[in-house]
């Protein structure tokens, strides 16, 4: 069996641990952030210890372990990793590693919307970071932002997308800063606006927002999207519309795309320095 | 009422200075000929807002869509931290910066003040003009402070900040070294401490510090090289967490950096000096706010990271600083074309802002030129 | 007379019932979250509170209406602006008080009123500065911090952070990254608290660029002891204190206030 | 570069929209402005609809008649082996005008067409400027149009005057940027912040060398006879602003808000043409009309507003067209107030003389570029409250304009001490996606109603029923 790698993301909303064999996944864990980070990852790191206690395996035996995400240098301060790397290069790798994307033609183009940031990321043919732009402007285009609008919605972040394709006339919204978005849910809902077409107006605002930050670096096929909100359906297939790309699938959950690559890199550092554990 | 960092910088000399009965005149921006006024006697003080945390008093005047330079300089000084100053020059460097000074004068006028205008091309009616305009400035210190701007003096003042940036050349060669004996922020902090400093003072401490850099055992070779462009960012912490990161800053465009200590004055300028400096100033300066110098800004950033054997450069600008935000975005996308990979970032002014943010962007860099730890 | 005050803000809804002619005594007040269905539920909200100060609907004199969102109250006797009603609760309550700095939970509003507690000069909040209340909730959300244990918590901080970004929703992800360096709650807190009273503080000077004038500080973020003090020490001089919670200051203006008979 | 959602460009879209209104005559009837506004998308139908409003239809179709040949001289300027100069709006485009090889346009009246005419304003060509990296403070005015440019798909100018040097770093370095990309000359003229003797001397050389680096560009010698022809036509031009500027003095104003919108373009775009004469008399003749009607748009004029700088363009119906309705008067934004003298025809040099006037005293010029920015901005908008009898004034807050911005405080003191109240709003002039319409509108009224009509005329007032217990009934 190729030597266990292990990936630990410790993002700003959730943080998730994902052991490697070689590329095959043989055990993940989610856990919600706690309000610090090397608790977090403890936390994560025993549920997943968890699981591969039940395959008959042990973290210890893990030949790199890689933190990446928001507290990625506090979870190596406390020794729970061997290096960090920022969760930019981690999604990059992830993605174009990833189970069905390996693959295919291979991924260049990564969306990344987390719940505070959003990334794109373009790598190269041998899967490394070319180029990659980040959200400076307002937080209109977070995943924060959906769930800010979800609260005045009255609906979860995981109705929201189903809700939004049913729309027939999405709204169109007139501002750019979610101050001014959720007053004028609020404002929909009170002249009795149709649900499903205030949560489409939202999702076309999200998907507004990432599409500025894609042209920053471009896109080459193939796209894909990782992160929480690309678990939403309608804003994945109004950011497909309007690129005129289809976002392939991974294969693998969107969220665990960071921890995958964090565990990928360690692989792949291994295979290099020739070391068998 | 907090103590001007820059001030403290200088520590006690500054005191000493004035004790002495020395006066103080403070500038912003480093168009500012500071050899006018050492030949007039008085000691130049670039005006700085390092470590200053909150802005309430100045964005009462200011909006939150200035720039925090502005904003954390008009805060110091309306809480007090320039008192010390004996006088004032208001550069037009930028809008956002005639407005700070507008509102310094409006609120607390300092004892003297004088606006000197820079123009923003390069030909010989805007040579002649600005000339004029320094000699007008030596006429104002002339008035304001006693001392007469002679020829003789100003060559004398030119000489010794020659000489001092002959030592800031040297401090720039142990930093572009394959093992830079000077790290960019040890560097950065030498030329921040010497505009607070009068000259002879400065050229002790630095000559100082270059002999103690060249005996200390040169670490090893840094992971990656860098070159940090952009501009009004005189705050050397974001320079040490750059480098935490493994991006070793050997080399620096920045106005308040290498850049403006760096101009070179043209040959047989002791024949007619305030032409000499009226022409560095305007031809000499690589500032992006002169808006028809692009192909000699863009060669001195090409011909420094060549020299320097940098492997990616990064390009800072202040949130709502559209002269270098615009300018960075132009170099990058230059830049690019021509194989040198850029990061170009955007921060908030003021002590550790956008910290987190802003390590993950350049760590994500490192990464991206082969880098990192 | 009796009077029902109702200010429907972005985020909260305020009710109130008092008797103007001991308006010291608040009867009865609710404060409910402003969602879709606001319209609605209001009709039931009042029938509660008027069941609860034991007053019935036929003894009710005037519904005054205020907030983002007045026009749906149901039977409203007029609709006026916030400023308004913050200017008539403060000169009613607080007679000699020149400024009210109104905290709230979307925009936050400084207002000069005069003796007859007519607002004279108004400076809002900057646009990015808006939903101070909404941020302070999320982070409350996001740190398990309940808004009521925050002045327990700020008055541990060892070394409150800086919060530097101006578009309020922004500055939550320097919160992350603040405790993802190892910050505890109680400096995040304490950094958020000095942000926004710092806030507070750059209108009320916008205001009045002289000598502070006698201040009250209402709105909902003026129950946080950690905003008044930091609010106090940059205007230099203290409050007076708004003898009622000041997150209803605005719905007891609406109460306070009739139509002027002189003018139609 | 990054993908563009730019299908077609702005002017090419824009040159479409005229092209309906293309045979449009003196005052048409309902029917016809009916029919051609369906044929309008939702964002043009709203905003053009206040064009053809019925107190303002004749000047509104005069108007977009001028607008119309503007774009159109630029659209055959090829064909016509003419070139097309971007002329930035703090620039007198009659040099140009003066050459028959060449044709002006101006960037910031294109984005106003298109946030006025086209549907979803320009935030998708704002968006491809941002896809080029650029920072998101940076100026929306000429940023929109330019995003077009930049998009490889519109018209492409052959070269840029570039005169915000000395006014605004923010339009200065976009031309640069702009010129650089597309490889195409800047001629560059700076406004020395500088009022004394000296810095007149220094414009007067940079504007003189500018028509030779003109001349040379066009390979065509500036004509004096047609430069006397275009000049005595401005001279005009200068007469009608002064009959229009005097009829907004009477209480209540005869001239409709949207004049104003029509006056700035009137002066960007064809200064000194037989259109430009024709808006202006027809502005000139209904507003005198309306004040022998004691003509207003609202039962009373409730305030009189003077904008301290730019507006907002991006719904002109809920702007200028919903305060009329409230009886607020839009006398003027401050950039109109730009005091245009009559130039001295009797030489090349005279008339050249008059042109360096009319840029020297050009807005943006007058405010920004002066010595000290907060004291010309206070001088003229002092002037304009005391000369048009304003009763406040309203700052509109363009995020992007750090130079206003950064002294506006110094406005709201010397204003207050004058007595005359100062609302600053925040959004941008150009994309409605910063600060919704519906939000100005709200802070608008709230500010008119306590600060303006409340104080002075008292309708619709509340009273405190009780003052508290220990002062008795009120």
């Amino acid at each position: 069996m190729s030597p266990i790698t292990l990936g630990i993301d410790v993002g700003s909303l959730t943080a998730e641990a994902v052991a490697l064999s070689g590329r095959e996944l043989i055990a993940s864990a989610q856990v919600d952030v706690l309000h610090d980070p090397v608790a977090t990852a403890r936390r994560v790191l025993s549920m997943l210890d968890e699981t591969l206690r039940s395959v008959g395996l042990d973290r210890r035996q893990a030949a790199r372990t890689i933190a990446t995400g928001y507290g990625r240098e506090r979870v190596c301060d406390a020794r729970l990793a061997d290096h960090h790397v920022s969760e930019i290069s981690c999604h990059g790798a992830g993605a174009f590693h990833a189970p069905s994307a390996a693959a295919g033609a291979g991924v260049r183009t990564i969306i990344d919307i987390g719940g505070q940031d959003a990334k794109v990321i373009r790598v190269n043919a041998r899967g490394e970071l070319s180029d990659f732009s980040m959200n400076d402007k307002c937080a209109a285009g977070a995943g924060h932002f959906l769930e800010l609008m979800c609260r005045t919605l009255g609906v979860s972040l995981d109705e929201l997308g189903p809700l939004a394709l049913g729309a027939s006339h999405p709204v169109e919204m007139s501002s750019r800063c979610s101050i001014f978005i959720e007053t004028e849910v609020l404002h929909f809902l009170q002249r009795g606006f149709d649900r499903r077409d205030i949560a489409a107006g939202v999702c076309h605002a999200m998907a507004d927002r990432v599409l500025s930050l894609v042209r920053r670096v471009g896109v080459a096929p193939e796209v894909t999207m990782t992160g929480g909100v690309a678990k939403n359906v309608a804003v994945r297939r109004e950011v497909e519309r309007r690129l005129g790309h289809r976002m392939i699938d991974l294969g693998l959950d969107p969220q665990l795309v960071g921890a995958y690559g964090a565990a990928v890199l360690g692989s792949l550092e291994v295979a290099r320095s020739g070391e068998r554990r | 009422m907090s103590e001007s960092m820059g001030r403290d910088l200088a520590g006690g000399h500054l005191r000493t200075w004035r004790d002495g009965g020395g006066r103080v005149v403070g500038y912003a921006c480093v168009l500012t000929p500071v050899e006018v006024l050492d030949a007039a006697g008085v000691l130049p003080f670039r005006v700085k807002a390092l470590g200053c945390s909150k802005t309430d008093r100045a964005d009462a005047r200011l909006s939150r869509f200035n720039c925090g330079f502005c904003r954390s300089c008009l805060q110091l000084a309306l809480e007090g931290a320039f008192d010390f100053l004996d006088g004032v020059i208001e550069t037009n460097g930028c809008d956002q910066l005639r407005g700070m000074f507008e509102n310094w004068q409006y609120v607390a006028p300092a004892p003297w003040f004088h606006y000197l205008k820079v123009p923003h091309v390069v030909t010989p009616e805007s040579l002649d003009y600005l000339e004029h305009e320094l000699r007008r400035l030596a006429a104002a210190l002339e008035r304001g402070f006693g001392a007469a701007v002679t020829d003789e003096r100003l060559i004398e003042a030119i000489e010794r900040r020659e000489r001092i940036r002959a030592s800031l050349g040297r401090l720039a060669d142990l930093r572009e070294r394959p093992a830079p004996a000077v790290t960019g922020s040890e560097a950065l902090s030498e030329v921040i401490a010497g505009s607070a400093l009068p000259p002879a003072v400065f050229q002790e401490l630095l000559d100082e510090a270059i002999d103690r850099f060249e005996r200390r055992p040169a670490p090893p070779a840094p992971a990656r090289r860098l070159l940090l462009g952009g501009a009004a960012i005189d705050d050397v912490e974001l320079v040490r967490d750059i480098e935490s990161l493994g991006g070793a800053v050997v080399a620096d465009t920045l106005c308040f950096g290498s850049r403006g200590v760096s101009l070179e004055l043209s040959e047989g300028w002791r024949d007619a000096p305030v032409r000499a400096l009226a022409e560095r100033t305007l031809r000499g300066s690589t500032c992006p706010r002169m808006y028809d110098e692009l192909p000699s800004r863009l060669e001195l950033v090409l011909a420094t990271a060549a020299r320097a054997r940098v492997d990616g450069v990064v390009l800072v600008h202040n949130k709502f600083c559209d002269v270098h935000g615009i300018d960075n975005a132009l170099l990058r996308l230059e830049l690019e074309k021509r194989g040198v990979p850029v990061l170009a970032l955007e921060r908030e002014y003021g002590a550790a802002a956008d910290r987190g943010r802003l390590r993950t962007r350049t760590q994500a860099f490192l990464e991206r030129i082969g880098g990192g730890r | 007379m009796i009077a029902l005050g109702c200010d429907v803000g972005s985020l909260f809804t305020k009710l109130v019932v008092i008797d103007d002619d001991r308006p010291d005594d608040v009867m009865a007040s609710r404060v409910l979250r402003t969602t879709g269905t606001i319209g609605t539920d209001l009709e039931a909200e009042i029938d509660l509170l008027l069941h609860e100060a034991r007053v019935p609907r036929a003894r009710l004199g005037s519904i005054g209406a205020t907030g983002r969102f007045a026009s749906l109250v149901p039977g409203a006797t007029f609709v006026e602006d916030e400023a308004h009603c913050v200017a008539a609760a403060v000169a009613c309550y607080l007679p000699g008080v020149e400024v009210a700095l109104h905290l709230g939970g979307q925009s936050s509003l400084a207002i000069s009123l005069d003796a007859a507690g007519e607002p004279v000069r108004l400076v809002r909040n900057d646009k990015c500065a808006s939903g101070t209340g909404r941020f302070l909730e999320a982070m409350g959300r996001k740190l398990d911090v309940g808004l009521d244990d925050i002045d327990g918590l700020v008055a541990g901080a060892a070394k409150p952070t800086t919060i530097t970004n101006q578009c309020v929703v922004y500055a939550e992800s320097e919160v992350i990254s603040y405790i993802n360096d190892g910050a505890t709650r109680a400096d995040v807190f304490a950094g958020i608290c000095s942000s926004l009273g710092r806030m507070a503080v750059a209108q009320a000077r916008r205001l009045c660029p002289g000598a502070m004038r006698p201040y009250t500080l209402t709105g909902g973020l003026a129950r946080l002891a950690s905003v008044v003090a930091v609010v106090e020490a940059g205007l230099g001089i203290q409050r007076r204190p708004f003898p009622h919670d000041p997150k209803l200051a605005a719905a007891l203006g609406a109460a306070l206030l009739e139509d002027d008979p002189g003018h139609p | 570069m990054g993908t563009t959602d730019v299908r077609a460009g702005l002017f090419e879209r824009a040159v479409g929209l005229f092209g309906l209104i293309d045979g449009m005559r003196g005052v048409p009837s309902d029917e016809s402005i009916e029919g051609l506004l369906r044929l309008l998308p939702p964002d043009p139908r709203r905003n053009l609809a206040a064009f053809f409003e019925p107190h303002v239809r004749e000047a509104g179709v005069s108007f977009l008649r001028m607008v119309k040949d503007w774009m159109f001289h630029a659209r055959d300027a090829r064909a016509a082996g003419r070139k097309v100069i971007l002329v930035p709006f703090n620039f007198p485009p009659e040099l140009v005008l003066a050459f028959d090889n060449a044709v002006p346009l101006t960037s910031e009246v294109l984005t106003t067409i298109a946030a006025v005419g086209l549907e979803g304003g320009g935030e998708r060509y704002w968006e491809h400027m941002m896809g080029l990296g650029l920072p998101d403070h940076i100026c929306s005015a000429n940023s929109v149009e330019l995003g077009s440019v930049l998009s490889g798909i519109d018209l492409v100018p052959d070269a840029i005057i570039s005169a915000a040097p000395g006014g605004c770093d923010a339009n200065s370095k976009i031309h640069e940027l702009v010129s650089r990309v597309l490889g195409i000359p800047q001629l560059l003229i700076e406004k020395p912040v500088d009022d004394s003797p000296e810095g007149h001397a220094l414009y007067d050389v940079y504007f003189r060398q500018l028509i030779e680096r003109l001349e040379d560009f066009l390979d065509e010698r500036l004509d004096e006879d047609k430069l006397r022809r275009l000049l005595a036509r401005a001279n005009r031009c200068t007469e009608l602003y002064w009959e229009l500027y005097e009829l907004h003095k009477p209480r209540p104003c005869p001239v409709p808000n949207i004049y104003n919108l029509f006056l700035a373009p009137v002066r960007f775009c064809l200064w000194g043409s037989d259109q430009a004469i024709e808006t202006l008399e027809t502005m000139v003749r209904t507003s005198r009309r309306r004040l022998e009607e004691r003509a207003y748009p609202a039962p009373v004029e409730r305030a009189r507003a003077l904008w301290a700088y730019t507006s907002y363009y991006f719904d002109v119906n809920e702007l200028h067209g919903w305060m009329e309705r409230q009886g607020y008067t839009f006398l003027a934004d401050v950039l109109d107030l730009y005091h245009p003298r009559p130039i001295d025809l009797r030489s090349r040099d005279s008339m050249i003389d008059g042109m360096i006037a009319a840029a020297w005293s050009y807005p943006m010029n007058r405010q920004m570029g002066a010595s000290s920015m907060s004291g010309a901005w206070v001088r003229d908008v002092a002037h304009g409250v005391r000369d048009l009898d304003a009763d406040c004034v309203i700052f509109c807050g363009h995020d992007a304009c750090k130079q206003s911005w950064s002294v506006v405080s110094i406005l709201g003191d010397e204003l207050e001490r004058m007595g005359v109240p100062l609302l600053v709003l925040h959004g941008d002039s150009w994309l409605k996606t910063v600060t919704p319409i519906a939000v100005l509108q709200e802070e608008i009224t709230a500010f008119m109603e306590t600060r303006v009509v409340g104080r002075r005329r008292g309708a619709g007032r509340r009273r405190l029923r009780r003052r508290s217990t220990t002062e008795g009934s009120s």
